[in-house]
Formats: C-alpha cells, structure tokens, sequence
C-alpha cells in the first residue's frame, strides 16, 4: 500500500490501462499539451504521444460521439468532459446513443467507452459550473453511472470501467483531487454495480457516495463523541444500484440518513429512500432523513453558495434527528 | 462496371423499390408500426455509392435506411423481418425501420436522431486511422441534418484531423416539409464543406452512374487526402414518412421529378448501351419479386424476440442481479 | 362546457393566447406550413403568419436558445421540440440556461418562455424515441415542469404557462391527443404547481400524471367492480411539486400506489415516495408500491415494448397488493 | 470620433486593465473566488466595438467579461461589487465573474457556456425585427467557440433569418489552451461566415481605431441589410484564467504580442495626432487609479446578499410555498 492522492489513482488507472492495452486512448479538451484542466493526465500527451492523447476542438458531441463510433469499432476511448455541466451539450450522445446503441441494434456490437466528467459545487463557480447532476444520468438503462469516493475505489473503479465493454459515466468531484488514501501498488480492480461499507457502526446506516462520503466520515467522528455510531454505506455506482449492503445494515441499525451533494428532490436519494421503504419495511424506527442541495442554482457568493450546499453539521444533525 | 455489375445494380435498386413498396402495404395492413420512411426516388444515390465501396469501408446513414441496407448487402428477408419486429431482423427486432445494421456488412445503421450519427462516422474513421488501416467511411444524411450543430461538430473534427471520410449528403429538397432555402443560410450545400477544409462537389442523384462515378473520386479522395463532401441532388417521391399531409410541395413538383426516376433512367441507359434488353430487365424486375415475396414470407414465419431476449442485451458484462 | 380532443384543447390555448398578446408566438420544427407533426398548430400559419408562427430548421439547441434570448428581451416564446427525446440535443440550453439565467443574473430580467414537447412511449418508435424522462427535467431548479393528463388541465395549465413569467417545459403524450373530455367556452386558467384529486375513493391513494392518469382511472374501474375505491391524485406538476393532496389523501387511506410511465429507477414517483414517507409516516399501514417501466431500452417490437411499459393490469394488481 | 471621445476611450481601455490588474491582486488575497478570465491584451476589441454601438444596441460576450463590461457603460464600482460576491454587484453577488449583466446597459452578459450565448443573439436580434425596431445585437465570443454546435445553429439561423446580429470572433490565437489550428479546420475564422450567407471581414484586433471602423461599417450592414461577422486578431496577455501553467505557448511569443500592447498603440496614436500630450495622458491614468480605488472600496464596504435574496430570485411567480 502506498498513500496517494485521488488525482493520481485517477491519473494511475489511466496510464497503467493505457500501457495494458493499446486501443485505450483518451480523448478530450486540453487532454494533451495543458495535461489536463486539473492536471490528472500531465505527462501522458509526453510519454503517449499525440495518437492516444487527442486534444479535440470545444465541442463535446462530438467528443463523445466520436468516441462513441471508436468505441462502436472495437477501440476503448476514454472521452474527458472536463465538467460534468458540459455533459448537458453532449446528452444525446451519452443518454441516447452510448447508453442505447448496443440494445437498439440487437447487441450485434457493444460500447466500451467511459465518460470522465468532473462535478460537484463549492469553488464559485455560479449556477451553470458548479452541478452534481449524477441522478439525471443515473436514470437511463444501458448506461452505467460511477462515482468514487476514495483513490482506492476510483483507481479499481476506473479500471473496471476501462476493461469492462459497457458504457460507464464516470463521476469526479474537483474538489476531491487532494484527498489521500491507501492504494495497493499492484494492479487490482473493483466491481461495478457493488456498493461498500467505508465505515462500521450499529446506531444508523448512513448512506452516500463520492464527496459526501468525506463529509460523512468526518460526522460520524464527530457523532462518536457522542457516542454515536453511524454505519457508512457507499454507494459508488449509481447505476446498477447495490442495495444488499445498505439493507443488510439497515437491518441491523433499523435508521437511516441518505446524504448526496445534488438538488434533494428527483435526486439519488430519493431512489435509495423508496428502496428502502420497498425492501426494509419491517424494519423501519425512525422516517428516514435526506441531506442534500437546497433547490436554487447555486450563487457565486461564497457564504450563500455554502448555506446552499450540505455541510457536515447538516449530516450531524439529521443523524441525531433519526435517533 | 461491367454488364454483370450494372445489371446487378439495375435488379439492386429495384429490389430496393419493391421491398419498400410492400413495406408501404403491410404498413397499412398493421403489420408494420412505428415511423416508415421510404427511399423510393432516392434509390440511385444508395446503390451508386455502395457500388464504389470496397468491403472494408464501413457505412453509416440516418432513419431513411432501407435501401442503403440493402445496398450494403444485407438480404431482402433480414430487412424485412426487422420491419417485422422478428428476432431474425438485422436487429432482432429491437431497432425497426429506422435503425437496421449489419456489423458484418460493414453497415453501422440506421440513426434516427438527427445528426447523431456524423460523429460516429468522425469516430470510426478515427479508429481506422489509429490502427493504420485504410478504410473509408460513408456517411449519408439529409439536407435538413446540415443545419444541426451535430454536422459542424463532425465535420471541423474530420477536417482537423483529415480523416478519411465520405460525407455524402442526399439533398431531397426537404427537411421533412421545410424547403432548403427555409432552413439552411447556404442553398449550394456542398458549398458548406469549405468552412471545414473539405473538398466537395455536387451531382445528379437520379443518375446511377454518375453517382457511382463521384463516389469512385470522393472515396478515393477520402482514402488518399482525407475528408470528402459530396452532395447528391435528389427527390423523394413519397412523404416525409406515412401519413405526411405534404402541404409542402404540389403534386405537379412531385410529377416533374419522377419523370426522373432513378430506375427508369437507369433502365434506359441500359438498353441505350445495350448492356441489356427490355426482356433481360423485364426479367429481372420477375426475379425481384419472386425474391420479396419469399421474404415477406420468411420474416412472418420468424419467431419475434423474447422478454429475455431483450433484458440480456440491456448491458453486456456482469454485475450481479442489481439494477 | 363542450367536448374536446386533447389536441383541440391544447391547439386552443395557443390560438387563445396568441389572439390575446402580440408577444405570444411559436417557433419549432413543421410548426407552420406542416401544421404541426402532431397537428396541434394546424391552421396557424394562416392565420398568425410567418412571423408569429415560426419554422426553424432542424436545431434544437438555437430554436430553445433563441427563444430564450427573445425571452429575455420581453417576447413569450412557445418553443416546440418535435418530441421531448429531441429534448437531449437542446439539453444545456433548458436545463442550464432556461432554469438559471433568471437567477444567476440577479433577477434582472426574466424568461417567460414555453418548452413544447411530446413524449412518451407505446407506439413503436424503439429506444430513442420513445421516452418518457420527465423526472431528469423536473431536477433543475428555476425549470417548471408541467405534465397534463385531460383537456381541461391541457389547455389550463398551458394558458398559465404562457402568461407566466417563469420558464415552462410544457410535456404532452403523443398517444393522449385523441383523448376527450369537458372544457369550458370561456376563459380560465389552472394553476401551476397544484395537484389535484381526480378520482374520489377511501381505500388506496393511487397518484400519477399524464398518460398513466388514464390507465390508473381505468384500473380503479375494474377495482371498483371488486369495491376496491381508489382515490387517484394527478400531480399536473412535477416541479414545483405539491405533495398537498397526497398528503391528505394519504392519511385517509393509509395506503399508496404510485404510477409513472417512465423508467422506474430515479423516477418521479421515487420523490413523491420519499416525501410521502418523510410527511405522513405514522400514517403507512403497507409499503408503498411503484409502477412504472421497466429499465430496458424501449424495443421496436410491439409486444415486447408493451411488456415493457406500465399496463392497467399492473396498476391493479398493485392496488391489490397494498390492501 | 472627436478629440473628447478619443481621450475617453483611453481613459476606458486603462480603466479595464486596471481593474483586471487590481482584480488579479485581489483574487490572489483571496477576496474574489471561482474562475477569473481576464481580458489584458483584449481590451481595444471590446471598446472598439462598444464605441460604435448605438445604446439601443444590445451585447452579449462570454466568460471574459469584464472589460465589454466596462466599455457598455457599467461603473467599475458595480463591477468590482460582482467580482466580490456583493449585492451592489451587476448580478448581485449570484453570478460572479463569468456572469455580469446590466439590463440598462443593454448589456446582456456575462455567459459561462462555451457559445450558449450565441442563440440568445439571434433570438434578441429576431425579437427585435418582431417588434419593428431597428436595434443591433452585438455578440462577442472567442475562436474555440467557433468550432461548438452554436455556433453553427445560431448562424446558420440569423442567415436563413436575416437577423440583425454582428458576431464578433475575438481570435486569440488560443482556445484554452488549443491553438486555432489544431482546433478549426479553417484558420481564417471570418471566412467560416460563408456558410452561413454571412458577409465577414478580419481587422487588427490590436488597433483600437481599426476595430472602431470596421465595427462602424459591420453594425451599418446588420442593421441595413443582415448578418455580419467580423473576425478580430488579437491576444491575451495573461492566462486563461488564474493558474494556468501555460504550457502551450512561449515567453517570447507572449512578448512579441506584448510589444503590440492595444493601449500603447493608441497612446502613441493620440499623441502623433495631437490629441492629447504625454502629460494629459499621464492625467487620464492617475484619475483611473482613483476610480478603481473608490470602485474597490466601494465593494469592500458593499452588503453581500442574503438568504432571502437568493431564494426569491428562483421564480417570479407565486406557487405557494410547495418545492
Ligand atoms: C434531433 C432531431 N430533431 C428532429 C427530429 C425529427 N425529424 C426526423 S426526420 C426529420 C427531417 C430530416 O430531414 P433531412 O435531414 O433532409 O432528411 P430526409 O428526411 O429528407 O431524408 C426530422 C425533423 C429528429 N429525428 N431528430
Ligand atoms: C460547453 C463548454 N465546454 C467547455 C468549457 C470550458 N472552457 C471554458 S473557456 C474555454 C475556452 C474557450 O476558448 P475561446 O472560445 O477561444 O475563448 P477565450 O477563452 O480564448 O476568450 C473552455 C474550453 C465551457 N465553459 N463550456
Ligand atoms: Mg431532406
Ligand atoms: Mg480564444
């Protein structure tokens, strides 16, 4: 094990794919001679050459629709959206064409591309840059929607999503770069469609995925002053959705808090609740409680855009309002 | 060509007419759903590019896609049964009309939205690049797709990255009921190439030959130097797709053009060069039906797709039983 | 009152409005010489003219930008997109730009424009273009998302929309236009944001919208024959969403169905479970079930696609089994 | 222009540098957030353009926008409020950096989107033909832009449209950072407009006075006759925005550039005319000095906005207090 930061599990799983097999290539804005808007492929246009690190013109239809027919031929593209907000220019390549394609032409050819976008609110970025619409995209079969909450799981996680031939949306979070953790320094992999437990306790099952899983982890050392202990339940793929884990604690602790850092109505937690509610009847004390957005487009104000955004007292909060 | 060649093509485009003839009466019959639109008028632009292909280059068009899949050399049976709804149908009956493809054929479909398909054919000739292979690609779309931000998008990249592309747009006057001159700023479409560096040129779609003989240069073109635009002046003679109003245009413009009509043109050089007599093609249009009927009859004795089927080909890899 | 077709009563709302304020017009694909894909502006172009009544070409992404622009500066836009899958290709500028710009501007200027669009499935039209992801809008703040399911509410709820000030996506079912029911001569409006009883019944709170508000006043039919009364709520709106009725009726009956025709997975009824079991816990007696669509990509093939799709028996069958 | 004029349009292009210099310094201190594009190096193109506009004229940029800002006649004070997050700010406080408008102005934004904002050109200008009023739309964007969806969309709808519209391309050279010509097909941006029936001319960016004219000229051919677009070559002295590692272009090409600073051009200008002297110029930079100090303090002192501020500028019309 050696302790890494998320940018480079990230940027690992990428070279060491592209190194494994040839017809891995990355495609994208400022892939290539910039290394990357938040620096995850630096070095790879030098060492990879111009073939594999495709720069591409500001134009994400055709980035990923590009990589769509790459991927159609039998090549592995790693199309970049530098931010998952550009992802809403190229919707109908991800939603309808990547994620239909194989099903809509009898399976006669698969899509194994994967869609890096990076999300996520909290750096000023007003209304337009600063979205964690993950559930939107969580909501169409075909497509596969990932999203890691530690360098262990992003790296495992990303290289799955490589080597599998489904199409994956593979969700960052900018302001998870610098975060550090145990990577193995040989080659492993994690499943996609299995959720984990990052955190034991029996009082409640809290459950949630990419930055929100931090925020959690740093309630639930702040509950266990109290003596408080929450079970943390990442979810890591939105699509398939794991829910043996979060039923198998629910069981147990019999209260939940759902925590996700998108808009709370139509959002992911809102399928994990119902779920709940459908497989876990029986064993429900409490309502459960959702943390998320509140419902405004986020302000470029750095206080209001925080008030906006769930905090880790928010979670604190909710936890104890369960118990 | 030689004679065989031309009298092939010849049975070609008439097999193309039949088939979607009796696609129009099982259409009324209920036996065919969803949106049929019909290539009839446009026939010659189809087999005279597809008569100019090697195997290798791969084809793509939109929804409009009978005829170029029977050009591309998928059996008149597996159109048919796909029109059906069969589990014998090019896509097992998943796609219908609008999305029928033939991996095998080097066919990639049949895209009904919009536009959506131009990037796959930036993609796929992109791929083709990276492996070194010289192969072309074909992509057909109509004269309203020029006007979707798709079209720029696939052909600024194509014309960055010179890849060996054909765009072949069959100008049929319409967008649907929108006129050329009411949707698109440029009348000459081909013209619209040079924005992207792209060499183009314009010609009679309603001549066989001469389409065979420019698809010959552009193909080459693309093979050798990079992106082509070539742009076929054509007419469909029935409506934008069942039940089309047409306020649009007058039936004395419909009249004019199919006084132009592809096959009967065709037919005539035939005779004018003697490659063949009345009696040679008249038994070939004998043959044509024979072989319709047999495929009618085989697609409706095909068994259609099951409910596992389909859920087996929602996604390709395993991942346990979650959704 | 007089009977009406779905279709008259949305055609009527916008001849209405448009006779009502000179800053009313349409723009979209065959909205004029065509008369509609769906005949819903048949007659307007005549009448308003060209100006008011605005063919575009095929370009989603400028036909809801320019509306938004012409919104901006005081216009009220009825922008129409042939069907909500076209939707995908103008997603930036209605999820990013319609819902935002009011706000991230400091709400110096307003955007009161309609986004026509129709969706839904069960006519054929295989993966693309046959959705219903009405929830993936309904995520955004700063959108309205309205879903009528009878004449009345259509023409209600769209007379609201176009005289608000806020932006509208206006979502209609394809398949309801046929569909009859009382509407008054003179001229009213329904507010946006209110949910509303349907149907009266004490045993099972069944709430839907749209197309499956129909098969859920079928499926309580049949029940009644058994005596089972069902009370059914019609949201009308997806956001803002009012739980108010749910909520009461909830409490009566104790016991809820949720019917949508969209995928089941980050659905609609998802939030609406959510909050009801977050509003009116004490209340539940049994879990509550959804109906919805299965998480496949909608198939070409007509039995399998119905399979797929959410049917009265469904609807039934899950009222049984809350009792 | 006369001498006055002249002298102010100095005092306005060292107005914009600098509060750009100061906003650099404060975002350093961290007193401004998000992203920051500055416009050093750019500034003869917007003042140029404005200083022909006639205040009925209306303006759209994108992120870079603080000196189109400036030059529509906003104070550097409420300027210098937006970049600060306060309620005193153009967008009040919402919008930040990338998001400054003033309807007042006739100043439209301030959009973040890469060319979302060219619909909205179109739609002002088609508005405004609706309403028979004979205003221009001025909308800036960069040379990446050039290559996005909208771009195509938009212009090919205000040729079709004949719309009152000059797009103004502000080629630097670089698009992030991808030069022109690993972007575009086409290096001479200008002459893409011939797609689009657009009549289009190139101009010395750079040179305060050429802009000026050709802006008089291009803005007489929107508002007499259609469509214009004018391409002018200028440079951005500074990074895209803070921290960029620059990697794509040189010191020495930055300081080749440098040496055609628009400011000392135009100062060297006035001076060889006799329109002003050293000393007077000298003058006119001491008062700007003060002005940004004041614009500065001002801010500092400003209210930031509240809660309520926020959440009442999500809607405009009254729904009850439903989500
Ligand atoms: C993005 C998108 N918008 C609208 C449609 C609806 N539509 C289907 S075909 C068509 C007309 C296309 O015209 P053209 O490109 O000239 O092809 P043609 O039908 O004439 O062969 C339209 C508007 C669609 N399928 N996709
Ligand atoms: C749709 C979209 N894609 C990507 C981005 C990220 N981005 C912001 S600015 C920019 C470069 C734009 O270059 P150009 O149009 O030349 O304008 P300049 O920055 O040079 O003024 C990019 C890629 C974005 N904001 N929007
Ligand atoms: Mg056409
Ligand atoms: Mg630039």
């Amino acid at each position: 094990m050696s302790v890494i930061t998320m940018r480079e599990a990230i940027s690992q799983a990428l070279w060491e794919e592209m190194e494994r097999d040839e017809n891995v290539f990355i495609m994208g804005e400022e892939v290539g001679v910039w290394g990357g808007t938040y620096a995850v492929t630096r070095g790879f246009y030098d060492h990879f050459g111009e073939k594999r690190v495709r720069d591409t013109p500001i134009a994400e239809s055709v980035i990923v629709g590009a990589a769509n027919g790459a991927a159609m031929v039998g090549l592995r593209p790693v199309a970049e959206l530098m931010t998952i907000n550009f992802a809403f220019t190229a919707m109908d390549q991800i939603v309808n064409q990547s994620a239909k394609l194989h099903t809509m032409f009898g399976g006669q050819f698969t899509l194994p591309i994967v869609i890096r976008a990076v999300g996520g609110g909290g750096r000023q970025l007003a209304a337009t840059h600063s979205q964690t619409p993950d559930a939107v995209f969580a909501h169409f079969p075909g497509l596969k929607v990932v999203s890691p909450g530690t360098p262990y799981d992003a790296k495992g996680l990303l290289k799955s999503a490589i080597r599998g031939d489904d199409p994956v949306l593979f969700i960052e979070n900018a302001t998870l770069y610098q975060m550090r953790g145990e990577v193995p320094e040989e080659d492993y992999l994690e499943p996609i469609g299995v959720s984990k437990v990052q955190r034991q306790g029996s009082d409640v099952t809290l459950v949630t995925y990419s930055k929100m899983l931090q925020f959690s982890l740093d309630a639930a050392k702040e509950l266990a002053k109290d003596g408080i202990e929450v079970e943390i339940v990442d979810l890591r793929t939105l699509r398939p959705l794991d829910m043996g884990p979060v039923i198998k604690s629910f069981k147990t602790t019999n209260r939940a808090v759902l925590v996700e850092e998108g808009w709370r109505s139509y959002g992911v937690m809102a399928e994990v609740a119902t779920r709940l509610y459908e497989q876990a009847f029986d064993y429900i004390d409490a309502p459960i409680r959702r943390v998320a957005q509140h419902e405004v487009p986020l302000p470029y104000n750095r206080e209001l855009e925080q008030q906006a955004l769930p905090q880790v007292e928010d979670i604190v909060q909710a936890v104890k309002g369960v118990l | 060509m030689n004679k065989k060649q031309k009298i092939a093509l010849f049975h070609e485009m008439v097999l193309i007419r039949r088939i979607e003839e009796h696609a129009m009466q099982l259409y009324q019959e209920g036996k065919i759903g969803g949106f049929l639109h019909l290539y009839i008028g446009q026939e010659a632009v189809g087999s005279g590019v597809l008569a100019a292909r090697k195997p290798q280059d791969r084809v793509l068009t939109a929804y409009r896609d009978h005829g170029i899949a029977i050009a591309s050399g998928i059996e008149a049976k597996t159109v048919m049964a796909e029109l059906l709804g069969k589990k014998t149908g090019t896509s097992k009956g998943f796609g219908g009309s609008m999305h029928m493809a033939d991996v095998e054929k080097n066919y990639w479909g049949g895209h009904a939205i919009v536009g959506s398909h131009l990037p796959f054919a930036a993609g796929m000739a992109m791929a083709d690049r990276y492996r070194g292979e010289d192969n072309v690609t074909l992509c057909f779309f109509g004269d309203g797709a020029t006007n979707i931000g798709y079209f720029h998008e696939a052909l600024n990249l194509a014309g960055v990255w010179e890849l060996p592309v054909v765009w072949i747009c069959e100008n049929n006057q319409y967008g649907m009921g929108t006129a050329v001159a009411r949707a698109s700023a440029v009348e000459e479409i081909h013209k619209k190439a040079e924005a992207y560096n792209t060499a183009h040129s314009r010609v009679d779609g309603m001549d066989v030959s001469k389409v065979y003989e420019a698809a010959q240069e552009a193909i080459q073109h693309a093979r050798e130097k990079g992106p082509y635009f070539l742009e076929a002046v054509t007419y469909r003679f029935e409506g934008h797709s069942m039940g089309d109003p047409e306020r649009y245009r007058t039936k004395a413009e419909v009249g004019e053009w199919e006084e132009h009509d592809p096959i009967g043109i065709f037919r005539k050089q035939l005779i004018e060069e003697k490659v063949a007599d009345e009696d040679a093609l008249n038994e070939q249009e004998k043959q044509v039906e024979g072989i319709v009927e047999q495929a009618i009859r085989y697609a409706e004795e095909s068994p259609d797709p099951t409910w596992d089927d389909l859920v087996e080909t929602v996604y390709v890899d395993e991942y346990g039983d979650v959704i």
